[in-house]
């Protein structure tokens, strides 16, 4: 077991990588899988030390789905960007809120953070030291409360069930 | 080339095609840094998603391979955009930026700037 | 049809290229400027995507990729200069 | 008979030997030394029958043909002759050396040195290629600033060799030029080939100058008036230096060179008038000074200085005769003021004085140095039955018998006659005063004989004068026969070296020259204070005092042009580039070439109004430097954009990373500059700026435009035929990279690799000011490093690097590469370090950037010398393409092997770069809130 460790320190990553590396090369070639496996196994050992330790992903099925979730939800929250950039930006109503955290670790805050980003009207501006509170900028804010529920629901749950934290 | 997949990637084109000009327009008519802040990284990087599933099927039909490399283009954005918008929010509220006056909680921002917890009583 | 598409889309991305300069130009502040710049990075990606399209190869696969990763890192430089001063510290 | 090479080889082993010949006792010491030189004129000996027959030998092989410049020795009567003076009297110096030089005195040193000399010397003498010739020039002079300079305790040592250096090093220069000139006009700098075409040298318009630049040469070397200064000066060095260098050998070569060109110069009036007068003037002032010096090498060195004048005067009579007894004279002269220069520097080490009003009367304390110098000295005032005589009564004689000027032609005889009054006189002063004249007067120690062997060398030399002068036709009538015919490369005119002609004009001038100089001797006394009247003219101080005004030019120069400003720089660059661009510009008759132009598109003039809009504002608020760096990097981008638009997608990826570390580079810069750039200059320099800068922007554009409207063949068509074939890869940039053009990689990576650790040792351990807060007062931020930024980046590092290597491997055959991949590696190693800062990846990556570039560059190296084994050059890439089972046809190529290197490297070079500069700044922030 230590030994597979030793060699293999992130299977999922050097999974990710392999399929990258096919991806990008548009082949599936043996020739290409061989190449793909050294590099896959090669890189995740050379990058290990500056790696520090991450949150393994306990739910795999959970994540995908979050991503499929996520992926509708940059949609939606495109479109309604636009509307609001085409709309009159007088009837705009943006506003800072403060946002409690559940999330502990770098690795979720951080995909919560971006996830957040990502979708309506949001943009997470800063964590604080604690690591307990994201700050997050609305482009509209009708009603504070009712998107910290949203969040809170929407996307914080599954990522703390995907994290087991 | 059959004319329903022209019709589907003209509308991929289209759309991506508007959604970044929106991005950019976002960027000039939006009032404040923070609300600028949201065009590019909602927007374009969707537009430039639906351009890359346009150019994804495009070469799929055109030389018949799968060509998924644009993915790892999206993929990428879709990492860097929401940290680009994050650090782009940070420096601004260190530089302490004016915001436009009926932004709610702008009191915050200075909570924020130190990364403190904000005092309990709003919530 | 794809032709004409083709067409608007690089219009638009040149629209949106030449809005993004005078936003960077106009700025006020130096957050804006750099938000500009990154968009550009970005719509250079679409505008060489389109191109790939038109002349129907995937030769600057390579260009668009790099500007992805590199736009990011110089923007993430700019943003840590400006909030320590000392990007590399 | 040995290979010619061997001569100068030999001594110049003996270099060595005397050098490792440390350990051992003085005497073995110089045995040691003589050893090879020993050899080296055995060597010469057996080679002199066959030269004497009239012989000559040349022995050449390649050394550097593109500068025609080759490896070659020629040894003919002339050179046998200087080979023997050379080699010979080296010899006896050697062994005077041993004895003169005290205990503290280095030996080993010095002998090296002396070996050293004696090899260029030879090098001189026997060199058949001009250029070769000139090397061992210049090496003569660089071991005769060190002799003279062996002492280098004392000043008058140093400030002496310092002003022979400068002084023959110059005129060593003008050689050169000279010589190049020759070159040009023969097509050959072989001396068989150039001596042959004498007709063609003089007849060409570039004689004058040739003949200038070689007389300036030879003069210096010569110490010819008026360069004959440095020579008295030389005459620091220790006594066995100036009897081997300043008389006999070394001061002897610009006669050499005269004596050698004189078939291929001589023969014109221009030869004679120059060469004639300065003779003639040397001759005099040289004469007359050595009457008034008490110093008795002063004495001789002035001595020196008007005999070299002589047999330059002999020379520059265009007459065979004179050309003979030009040759004769400096055997002659060799043997006696060598010998001279050895009593001198035995009256010195045995009596601790070489003025001659404390010497006196030594003849009862040395009775038998005294015959041997008292003979010398007759030799050199030209007293019959010695050597002297012979050639001072052919020199006479060829005084006489030219007219060329005119009915002037009878100065000529008198005024020999003149210096030969005086040379009578200032021999008679070395005799009569040194050795007669009463007693000595408070010397340091009380006079007696000197060690038996060192007087050796002298009683030798002395013999020889006796000799020569008794029987001439005996000893050296054959050697100067041969000598005499290979300096005029033909048949020599008849002369007798019979001691008696009978009564003639020559004789009656040499009566008079003995009469006269017993007079003046005698009225010296009024002479001397004659001659106090004139203010003491210190030749050192002038010379000082020129070479002041020559640096303080020099400086001012220097500073007008230099003066620190970047500014000023960058203007007289874009001035001479305008210069250099616009006068071309002119000639050029249709601006517009026939090559049609390509359809302008939208996106193409979009993208020019960015360009030209980011540049504006680059310029606009170049002092706001954030705004104009931002722009800076639109600028970038739109220009890769254009090379991607063209179909060069090499250069679109290496501008994009390149870009980007500029920008990080410039920021870390900034960080360290004022925060506020000082206000631009003056209005009336912005205007003359933007005058310079609209007349090179519209040169260029004229250029470029001229250049891409021009259908033009170019040598792309070559690499894209032969790349595939070729280099085994399909992208032609790369192959270009690593294969046609990798010599140039190499090179630049290893510069890259130099600028790299330059840099690094420059700023190690550089304390700089840090800023506390930026341009608005505000305090830098607390983060250091945003969570969520190292997050990402840490993901992402992984990602870059597959990237990277996806870009590295298929580099060679489609757009990518080593240097591109590197970059893409560094910028991904950056990030980690803007992201987490340098503690974090210094206690983490083991990675030292130092190896990373070593390795690098071995790999590269190692690549190019593989190809060596195959026979072939250096760095022809190989490849070859490989078939296995379920993988199929792949191929390998060393090149990709050097791509490797070059990945290495770039990585190793950028991030001990920005590592560093960032590093700078990690301790010892001003403020910290931690």
């Amino acid at each position: 077991m230590s030994f597979v460790r030793s060699w293999l320190p992130r299977p999922f990553l050097s999974l990710v990588l392999l399929i990258v590396w096919l991806l990008m090369n548009n082949s599936f070639s043996l020739g290409q899988i061989v190449l793909g496996l050294i590099l896959a196994l090669g890189i995740p050992l050379l990058t290990e030390p500056l790696q520090t330790q991450q949150m393994a992903v306990k739910r795999p099925l959970k994540l995908i789905r979050y991503i499929l979730v996520l992926l509708w939800d940059i949609v939606v929250a495109n479109l309604a960007v636009a509307k609001l950039i085409l709309g009159p930006t007088k009837a705009l109503q943006p506003g800072f809120i403060a946002y409690p955290l559940n999330l502990t670790g770098d690795l979720p805050i951080t995909l919560l953070a971006s996830t957040i980003s990502l979708t309506p009207g949001t943009l997470s501006a800063e964590v604080s030291k604690d690591r307990e509170w994201l700050y997050i900028h609305a482009l509209d804010l009708p009603d504070e409360q009712a998107l910290i529920d949203e969040i809170k629901q929407r996307y914080e749950t599954p990522l703390k069930e995907i994290f087991q934290c | 080339m059959n004319f329903a997949i022209e019709l589907i990637l003209s509308l991929l084109l289209l759309l991506g095609g508007s959604l970044i000009l929106i991005g950019s327009l976002g960027l000039i008519r939006l009032p404040d840094v923070y609300t600028r802040l949201h065009a590019p990284t909602k927007a374009t990087t969707l537009g430039m998603g639906a351009i890359l599933i346009a150019s994804m099927l495009f070469t799929l039909f055109d030389q018949g391979s799968l060509s998924v490399q644009q993915l790892l283009i999206t993929l990428f954005l879709f990492i860097s955009a929401p940290l680009t918008g994050h650090l782009l929010a940070k420096t601004a509220m260190h530089q302490r930026l004016k915001q436009i006056d009926k932004t709610k909680n702008a009191e915050l921002i200075e909570v924020a700037r130190d990364r403190e917890a904000p005092n309990h009583s709003s919530d | 049809m794809l032709e004409i598409s083709l067409k608007i889309v690089l219009v638009m991305i040149s629209i949106a290229l030449i809005m993004n300069t005078y936003s960077l130009v106009r700025g006020p502040s130096l957050p804006e400027r750099i938000l500009s710049l990154d968009t550009l990075y970005i719509n250079s990606i679409g505008l060489i995507l389109i191109y790939g399209i038109v002349q129907a190869s995937s030769i600057n696969f390579e260009a668009a990729l790099l500007i992805a990763m590199l736009g990011f890192v110089s923007t993430a430089a700019l943003c840590k200069y400006l909030l320590r001063g000392d990007i590399i510290e | 008979m040995l290979n010619l090479f061997w001569i100068p080889l030999l001594t110049l082993i003996g270099v060595f030997v005397s050098l490792s010949a440390n350990r051992v006792s003085r005497t073995a010491c110089a045995y040691a030394t003589a050893a090879l030189p020993a050899a080296a004129l055995a060597i010469v000996i057996s080679y002199a029958p066959s030269v004497l027959d009239g012989e000559h030998f040349v022995e050449q092989f390649e050394w550097i043909p593109a500068v025609g410049l080759e490896l070659a020795f020629r040894l003919d009567g002339f050179a046998l002759l200087f080979a023997l003076l050379i080699l010979g009297i080296g010899l006896l110096v050697i062994l005077y050396a041993r004895y003169y030089l005290s205990e503290q005195d280095n030996m080993p040193r010095f002998y090296a040195m002396l070996i050293l000399f004696m090899t260029a010397m030879l090098g001189i003498v026997l060199s058949e290629n001009l250029i070769q010739l000139w090397l061992f020039w210049e090496l003569t002079s660089i071991s005769s600033f060190l002799l003279i300079s062996f002492w280098n305790h004392k000043s008058e040592a140093r400030k002496g060799a310092r002003m022979a250096l400068t002084i023959t090093g110059m005129g060593g220069l003008a050689l050169f030029a000279g010589i190049l000139l020759i070159g040009q006009v023969v097509g050959s700098f072989n001396l068989t080939d150039v001596l042959a075409q004498g007709d063609l040298i003089r007849g060409s318009e570039l004689y004058p100058y040739i003949l200038v630049l070689v007389l300036l040469g030879a003069f210096t070397k010569s110490a010819q008036f008026p360069f004959h200064f440095w020579l008295p000066h030389a005459m620091a060095a220790p006594t066995p230096v100036s009897a081997y260098l300043h008389s006999a050998t070394m001061v002897k070569a610009g006669i050499f060179l005269m004596a050698r060109l004189y078939p291929a110069l001589a023969g014109t009036d221009m030869w004679f008038l120059i060469v004639t007068l300065t003779g003639l003037a040397t001759l005099l002032v040289g004469a007359y000074m050595a009457l008034f010096k008490h110093d008795l090498k002063g004495l001789l060195a002035y001595s020196t200085i008007s005999h070299l004048g002589l047999i330059t005067l002999l020379l520059g009579l265009n007459s065979k005769l004179a050309a003979v007894a030009a040759t004769f004279h400096i055997i002659n002269h060799a043997t006696f003021k060598a010998s001279l220069f050895m009593a001198a520097g035995i009256i010195d080490h045995e009596t601790g004085s070489r003025d001659m009003r404390k010497l006196n009367g030594l003849w009862r304390y040395m009775p038998h140095t005294a015959m041997l110098a008292m003979v010398a000295a007759l030799a050199m005032a030209g007293v019959p039955l010695l050597n002297g005589f012979l050639s001072k009564e052919m020199f006479f004689a060829e005084t006489l018998q030219q007219g060329s000027l005119g009915a002037l032609s009878w100065i000529l005889p008198v005024l020999a006659t003149v210096a030969g009054i005086f040379s009578v006189a200032y021999s008679l002063r070395f005799i009569h005063d040194v050795f007669f004249n009463g007693e000595p007067i408070n010397l340091p120690k009380t006079p007696h004989e000197p060690p038996r062997y060192m007087k050796i060398p002298v009683e030798i030399l002395v013999a020889l004068c006796f000799v020569v002068g008794i029987a001439p036709g005996l000893v050296v009538a054959e050697i100067l026969h041969s000598a005499a015919t290979s300096l005029l490369q033909g048949e020599t005119p008849y002369y007798s070296l019979a001691i008696w002609h009978g009564f003639n004009f020559p004789l009656l001038m040499s009566f008079i020259a003995l009469l006269g100089g017993i007079v003046v001797y005698a009225t010296r006394k009024q002479l001397f204070e004659f001659q106090a009247q004139f203010p003491e003219r210190d030749a050192k101080a002038i010379f000082d005092q020129n070479i002041k005004r020559i640096v303080d030019a020099a400086t001012r120069i220097y500073g007008t042009l230099e003066n620190g400003s970047l500014q000023r720089y960058t203007m007289l660059f874009i001035l001479s580039v305008a210069l250099f661009t616009t006068v071309p510009m002119t000639k050029l008759i249709n601006l517009e070439g026939a090559r049609p132009l390509l359809p302008v598109d939208g996106i193409s003039i979009v993208a020019t109004i960015i360009l030209v809009v980011s540049t504006l504002v680059t310029l606009i608020w170049h002092r706001k430097r954030m705004i104009a760096l931002i722009a800076v990097s639109v600028v970038g981008l739109i220009v890769s954009l254009i090379f991607a638009r063209f179909s060069a997608p090499d250069l679109a990826l290496t501008q994009l990373s390149v870009e980007v570390v500029t920008v990080i580079l410039l920021m870390l810069a900034l960080f360290f500059l004022p925060q506020v750039t000082a206000k631009a200059a003056s209005p009336s320099s912005v205007v003359r700026d933007l005058g310079l800068a609209t007349l090179i922007g519209g040169v260029m554009a004229t250029i470029s435009y001229a250049m891409m409207t021009h259908p033009q063949t170019s040598i792309a068509d070559f690499f894209i035929a032969n790349s595939k074939t070729g280099g085994g890869g399909t992208n032609v940039v790369n192959v270009i990279l690593v294969d046609f053009r990798g010599f140039d990689t190499f090179g630049e990576i290893t510069v890259l690799g130099i600028a790299g650790l330059g840099i690094y040792k420059l700023i190690a351990r550089m304390k700089l000011f840090m800023p506390s807060a930026d341009l608005n007062g505000i305090p830098w931020s607390n983060d250091h490093h945003p969570m969520m930024l190292a997050t990402v980046s840490r993901a992402l590092l992984p990602l870059a690097l597959l990237v990277s290597a996806y870009i590295f491997l298929r580099g060679h055959n489609l757009p990518g590469g080593g240097f591109i991949a590197g970059l893409v590696t560094a910028v991904a190693l950056i990030l980690q370090y803007i992201a987490n800062g340098v503690d974090f990846m210094r206690e983490r990556s083991k990675l030292n950037y130092q190896w990373l570039i070593s390795v690098g560059l071995i790999i590269a190296g190692a690549t190019g010398m593989g190809s060596w084994l195959f026979g072939y050059p250096f760095l022809s890439s190989w490849f070859d393409y490989f078939y296995l089972p379920g993988i199929g046809k792949f191929e390998l190529a060393s090149a990709m092997l050097f791509d490797l290197g070059v990945y290495l490297t770039v990585i190793g070079s950028t991030l001990l770069i920005l590592g560093n500069l960032g590093a700078l700044t990690t301790h010892a922030r001003p403020e910290e809130s931690k």
